[in-house]
C-alpha cells in the first residue's frame, strides 16, 4: 500500500468544535488513525510535526498577526489546505465584532486592552489559496469523512451546496416560511446538516454558511414581508457568515 | 367492472384486509401539511387531508435510492444487485397524484426502461380517492387531472356523504378486495359521485388552458419576465426566485436525479447512488472544470416553468398536474398559474 | 430484463498519449458476448466508470468495425483523472453506445466540411475514417481543426494521412504556436479558415465539434457565409449523469442530449444555445 | 534553587493554546509558575451586545466546542435572571441531566486523549 497521507490539524482563532467533531466520528475513528499519519494534532497528541502536510485542516478564522505568519507557512508546507469550518471559512461568529469599533469592544471585555493585540476576523482565505471549503458549525462528519475519503481516492471531494431546503424536503418537513410565517434562512443556506433544526420545528440560524448562488437580497425582502425590520434582518445575516461575499450586503457592508 | 359501495364506519374492516397482507402507506394528517406515510391501523388514516407536502413519487423515486452494490477487490470488481420486492399499497391518493404516477411510469419506460422504478410500480397498488375538497392552489382541472379520477387507479374511492363508492379499475384492485362483502353500488350513488364531481369542479378557483402552454414558451424564450422572475421580482406579488429548488423537489412528475458512488473507508465495497436533484441548482448544469450550462438564476426558473409546461425534453411525461404544491411551498410565492397568464397577456 | 444503470467491464489494451494532458484509451469489453455484439457509429459515446468515483459520458474515437473502442480523454475531472491512473491491463466500467450520432447515411453525395475545436476532434474522427474509407461516396472533405496551441492537438499521427486524402482540403490552425510548429499551423480561429474554404454552402453539410462557444461562432459564421441550418450539424457537452435519458441533466430545449443526440441539427436547437 | 521544571508547552485541554510552567525547589515548594493562555481573544462579551435575547445561547455554545452546553445553559439562566422567568423543575432536571451528561462526554474525552 502506499504511504499513509500526513494529515495536519490546526486551530486559530476558532472554538475547538469542528475538531471535536472529528472525534465524535466514534464509528470511524479508529480506521482514520490506521488509514492517515496523524502529524499535527495538538489537541490530541504530544509529538507534532508540521512539514510537508498532504492535507491539513484550519480551523479557526485570523485575528492577530502571527496568525497570519502561521497559515503562511502552514500553506508552504501542505498540498492541500482546507478550510475546516465556517471561522476558517469567513469568521463565523467571532466575526460579528467586526462591526463594532476594535477599541470599543476591547474595553468592553479586558480592564487594560494594552495588552491584546487583535485585527479584525477574517476566514483564511483572505491570506492564503484555499483548496477545500468544509462548510458548517461545525461541519458534518459525514462531510469530513467525504473529504477524507476522497484523499485517499486522490479525487476531488463531492462536497454538494445545495440549500437547506432541498434536505428539508427530503426529511418531508412543511415550509416554515410559508407555513408558519418564521424567518428560516434555509433557502440562502448551504446544506449537509440534514436539516436538523426545521425537522424539530426551528427555524435555519444558517449556520453552515451561504450555498451556492444565494439569492440574499431576495430573502431579506420576504423577511422584511414577515415583519422583521432592516436591524432584524441584519442581525440574522451578520450571525455566522456575515463576512461572505453572498451575504455581504445584506449583513450591512 | 362493478361499483360497491361501503359505509365509512365500515372502512376499517377493508383497511384491515389490506393491513394484513401488504404494506399501506396514505395521509396521516388532516388538512395541508399532511405526508403519505406508514399506516398501522384506521386511527392514523386521515383521508380528509387536502394535500400533501411531498408528493408519492417518493415510493417509485426515492429521494435517495441505491443503484447497485460493488466490491473492489485487485482491480477486479463485483457487483451486486439489489432486490426490492416490497409489495405495498398506497391508499388515499388524490387524483392529480395518481396521473402524475401515469406520466412518470410512461416517462420511465421506453426504448430504455427504469428497472427501479418499474419494479417498484409493479409492486405497488394504487387506492385513489376522489378529490372533494380541492385545495386554493390546485387547478388539476385545468391540466385534466383531477379533481376526478377516470384512469390510472387499481381502486377508486369517493366520498359520497355517509358511504364510500368504491370503483375497480384492474384486476389487481378486483383480487385484493375479494372475499370481503360489499354492497353493490345503486344508480342513486352513481348520480351522487356525478354531483360530488360537479361540486368539486366548482370550488376550484385557478382556472389555465393548458393547450398554449407550450406554445407559450416557444414564443417567450427571451420575455422579460424570466428576468423579473430570477432577479427583479413582481411577477404578480411574487420575489424573486430563491434557487432553492423546493418547487421541483415537492413536484410529483419532476424526475431529475443525480448518480454519486459512495465508498466506505477501506476503499473496497460501495455504491452507486441515485439522489434527487433539482434544475433550480447552480450544480444541475455544472461540468468539469467549472463550466456551466445553466448559471443564471432567469435559466433555471425558465427552465423548470417550461419542464411543468410541457415543453422541456420530459415534454408531456414531466409536464404540470395542477397538484398547486409549488405554489404552496415557494417562500417567494412564485404561482406558475400566475407566470403562465402573465405572459399570455404581455404578449 | 437487463439492467441499463449496470456498467460492463472492459480491459484496457493500450494507452496512446496524444498530448501532454490527453490520451487515448483502447478498450475492449471482457465478455467476448458483448464485445461481439457491439456496435456504434461515429458519434457515438460511452458511459465509462471507475467503481467508487464515478461514471463520465466519453465520446468514441475508433476506426470503424472495430472490434475495440478508442476513448480519447482529457484529463479534466475526477473520473478522468481515475482512469488516467489505470495502466494497461486494468479495467473500467463500460455501457453504450448510447446517442444518435453524425448523420451519415443522410449525407452520402454530398461534400462535408468538418470544423473541430480541441478535444473535438474525438467525436468526428470516426466520420473522417469513414470518409476516407468510403471515399467515392462523398464529395469534397474539407477539415478545420482549431486548437489552443499545437501541442494541444490530438491525432497528431494521422495528419500526414488527412493532408493526402484524395479531394480534400485540410487545415490547421492554433491561437498562439509558443514552441515549434511541425504541422504548418496557422495562427487564429477556426473562423479564419472560412474565407479560404473550398466548399461551397451549396451541395455542403457542415460537422461542428468542439467547445460550445467555439461552435456558436463557427455556425454563426457559415450561416453568414450561406449555409442553411439545416446544413449544420453539432455535436453538444452536458452534464450527463444517466446517459438514457432519465436523470434530465442533459436537457436542451426539447431534446436530452444523450438520448437524441450529441449530434443535433442547428436548426433544433439554435435558440438554446447561448453564451455561457 | 530549581531543582525541577515541569514545562508544557500546550495543553490539550484549552486546546493546545495554553502552557504551563512550573519552577520547583528542592523541598518541593513551587518557586515560580506561568500560566500562559495564547488563545487569541473573541470579545464575545462585545458582540453579544444588540443582540436579540433568544440569539444569546446559540452564540454563547460558540465560545468553546468542548464544552458549549455549560455555556449554553448559564447563558439561559442569564437571561431567564434578566427578564424575571422562573422555569419549572422539569425545566431545571432536564437541564441538569443535559449539563452532566456534558461533562461526562468531556471527562472521557480529556482521559482517551491524553
Amino acid at each position: 500500500m502506499a504511504k499513509k497521507p500526513k494529515i495536519g490539524v490546526f486551530k486559530l482563532t476558532g472554538c475547538a468544535g469542528c475538531q471535536m467533531e472529528i472525534f465524535r466520528m466514534e464509528d470511524e475513528f479508529l480506521d482514520l488513525i490506521k488509514l492517515f499519519d496523524i502529524s499535527y494534532w495538538k489537541m490530541a497528541k504530544r509529538d507534532n510535526d508540521d512539514k510537508d502536510l498532504d492535507i491539513a485542516l484550519i480551523e479557526g478564522g485570523i485575528s492577530t498577526p502571527w496568525e497570519i505568519e502561521e497559515i503562511k507557512c502552514i500553506r508552504k508546507n501542505t498540498k492541500f489546505l482546507v478550510a475546516f469550518g465556517d471561522c476558517a471559512i469567513g469568521g463565523c461568529i467571532p466575526s460579528i465584532r467586526n462591526w463594532i469599533p476594535q477599541m470599543e469592544s476591547e474595553e468592553i471585555v479586558y480592564p487594560d486592552p494594552s495588552k491584546i493585540c487583535s485585527t479584525k476576523v477574517h476566514g483564511i482565505g483572505e491570506y492564503v489559496k484555499v483548496d477545500a471549503e468544509l462548510k458548517g458549525c461545525p461541519p458534518h462528519r459525514k462531510t469530513i469523512l467525504e473529504l477524507l475519503k476522497s484523499a485517499l481516492l486522490k479525487i476531488r471531494p463531492r462536497l454538494r451546496q445545495h440549500p437547506v431546503c432541498v434536505e428539508c424536503k427530503f426529511q418531508g418537513n412543511a415550509c416554515l416560511i410559508t407555513s408558519n410565517k418564521l424567518p428560516c434562512m434555509g433557502p440562502v443556506i448551504s446544506g449537509g446538516c440534514g436539516a436538523i433544526c426545521p425537522t424539530l420545528g426551528r427555524i435555519c440560524e444558517g449556520c453552515f454558511g451561504p450555498m451556492s448562488n444565494p439569492n440574499a437580497s431576495a430573502l431579506a425582502n420576504i423577511f422584511r414581508d414577515i415583519g422583521l425590520n432592516d436591524e432584524d434582518i441584519k442581525r440574522k445575516f451578520r450571525k455566522y457568515s456575515g463576512m461572505s461575499p453572498e451575504f455581504r450586503l445584506e449583513a450591512g457592508h | 367492472m362493478a361499483s360497491y359501495i361501503i359505509d365509512k364506519k365500515d372502512l376499517k374492516i377493508l383497511l384491515d384486509k389490506f393491513l394484513k397482507e401488504f404494506k399501506v402507506y396514505g395521509p396521516i394528517k388532516p388538512g395541508l401539511d399532511s405526508s403519505v406515510d406508514e399506516i398501522k391501523s384506521i386511527d392514523d388514516l386521515h383521508l380528509e387531508y387536502k394535500s400533501t407536502i411531498i408528493s408519492p413519487k417518493k415510493f417509485f423515486l426515492p429521494p435517495k435510492d441505491t443503484l447497485f452494490e460493488f466490491k473492489i477487490q485487485k482491480g477486479n470488481y463485483e457487483i451486486k444487485e439489489i432486490v426490492n420486492d416490497e409489495k405495498f399499497i398506497l391508499f388515499g391518493l388524490h387524483p392529480c397524484d395518481v396521473n402524475a404516477i401515469l406520466k412518470l411510469d410512461e416517462f420511465f419506460s421506453g426504448k430504455f426502461k427504469d428497472k427501479y422504478y418499474q419494479n417498484r410500480r409493479k409492486n405497488s397498488i394504487i387506492i385513489a380517492l376522489n378529490c372533494t375538497q380541492p385545495g386554493e392552489n390546485s387547478f388539476c382541472k385545468s391540466m385534466n387531472a383531477g379533481p376526478f379520477l377516470y384512469k390510472g387507479y387499481d381502486i377508486l374511492l369517493t366520498d359520497i356523504d355517509t358511504k364510500y363508492l368504491i370503483e375497480i379499475g384492474s384486476d389487481k384492485g378486483k383480487k385484493i378486495i375479494q372475499g370481503l362483502k360489499l354492497n353493490i353500488a345503486s344508480k342513486n350513488d352513481l348520480l351522487k359521485k356525478e354531483k360530488k364531481c360537479k361540486l368539486a369542479n366548482k370550488k376550484i378557483k385557478k382556472i389555465l388552458d393548458p393547450n398554449w402552454l407550450p406554445k407559450l414558451a416557444e414564443e417567450n424564450l427571451d420575455h422579460e419576465i424570466w428576468i423579473d422572475l430570477g432577479e427583479r421580482g413582481g411577477v404578480a406579488g411574487s420575489f424573486p426566485c430563491l434557487s432553492c429548488g423546493s418547487c421541483s423537489l415537492v413536484c410529483p412528475t419532476c424526475y431529475c436525479y443525480d448518480i454519486y458512488d459512495t465508498v466506505d473507508l477501506s476503499l473496497k465495497n460501495g455504491s452507486r447512488v441515485r439522489e434527487l436533484d433539482s434544475c433550480q441548482l447552480l450544480e444541475y448544469g455544472q461540468v468539469a472544470l467549472g463550466g456551466n450550462f445553466r448559471k443564471d438564476r432567469k435559466d433555471r426558473i425558465r427552465h423548470w416553468m417550461f419542464c411543468k409546461f410541457g415543453a422541456a425534453a420530459g415534454s408531456k411525461n414531466s409536464s404540470c398536474v395542477g397538484c398547486g404544491r409549488c405554489i404552496r411551498v415557494c417562500p417567494s410565492k412564485i404561482d406558475i398559474t400566475k407566470v403562465a397568464k402573465s405572459l399570455w397577456r404581455k404578449k | 430484463m437487463m439492467n441499463e444503470y449496470y456498467p460492463n467491464f472492459a480491459i484496457i489494451k493500450e494507452i496512446k498519449k496524444e498530448t501532454i494532458n490527453t490520451n487515448t484509451f483502447v478498450l475492449k469489453f471482457t465478455d467476448q458476448k458483448i464485445a461481439d455484439k457491439f456496435s456504434w457509429k461515429p458519434g457515438q459515446f460511452m458511459m465509462l466508470s471507475v467503481l467508487g468515483v464515478g461514471e463520465s459520458a466519453i465520446s468514441i474515437s475508433s476506426v470503424e468495425n472495430d472490434n475495440s473502442i478508442n476513448a480519447t480523454i482529457r484529463n479534466v475531472g475526477n473520473v478522468t483523472n481515475s482512469i488516467f491512473s489505470l495502466k494497461k491491463g486494468d479495467s473500467l466500467g463500460m455501457r453504450g453506445p448510447y446517442g444518435t450520432g453524425w448523420p451519415l447515411e443522410k449525407i452520402i453525395g454530398k461534400d462535408i466540411l468538418i470544423v473541430a475545436g480541441g478535444m473535438g476532434l474525438a467525436p468526428l474522427y470516426g466520420v473522417i475514417n469513414h470518409v476516407i474509407r468510403n471515399r467515392t461516396e462523398y464529395g469534397h472533405l474539407e477539415i478545420i481543426y482549431g486548437a489552443r496551441t499545437p501541442e494541444n492537438m490530438v491525432f497528431k499521427d494521422e495528419f500526414s494521412k488527412w493532408k493526402r486524402i484524395k479531394n480534400s482540403t485540410f487545415f490547421l490552425t492554433a491561437d498562439e504556436i509558443t514552441r515549434e510548429n511541425p504541422f504548418e499551423c496557422r495562427t487564429g480561429l477556426v473562423t479564419s479558415c472560412f474565407p479560404m474554404m473550398k466548399t461551397h454552402h451549396r451541395n455542403a453539410i457542415a460537422l461542428l465539434c468542439g467547445p460550445e462557444i467555439m461552435m456558436r461562432f463557427a455556425a454563426k459564421c457559415l450561416e453568414t457565409i450561406g449555409f442553411a441550418d439545416k446544413k449544420i450539424y453539432l455535436s453538444l457537452e452536458r452534464r450527463m449523469k444517466c446517459g438514457i435519458g432519465k436523470c434530465g441533466h442533459c436537457q436542451i430545449g426539447l431534446k436530452y442530449v444523450c438520448k437524441d443526440g450529441p449530434v443535433f441539427n442547428y436548426d433544433d436547437i439554435k435558440p438554446f444555445i447561448r453564451p455561457l | 534553587m530549581t531543582e525541577k521544571t515541569i514545562k508544557v508547552d500546550y495543553i490539550a485541554r484549552v486546546e493546545g493554546q495554553g502552557a504551563i510552567s512550573i519552577d520547583i525547589t528542592k523541598y518541593g515548594k513551587v518557586e515560580n509558575l506561568q500560566f500562559k493562555i495564547f488563545e487569541p481573544p473573541r470579545f464575545f462579551e462585545s458582540f453579544l451586545v444588540g443582540r436579540k435575547y433568544d440569539e444569546v445561547m446559540e452564540l454563547t455554545s460558540r465560545i468553546c466546542g468542548i464544552c458549549p452546553v455549560a455555556h449554553q445553559i448559564t447563558a439561559l439562566r442569564a437571561v431567564e435572571n434578566a427578564m424575571g422567568i422562573v422555569i419549572s423543575n422539569q425545566t431545571r432536571d432536564l437541564r441538569k441531566l443535559m449539563a452532566i451528561s456534558a461533562r461526562i462526554f468531556r471527562v472521557m474525552f480529556s482521559a482517551c486523549i491524553f
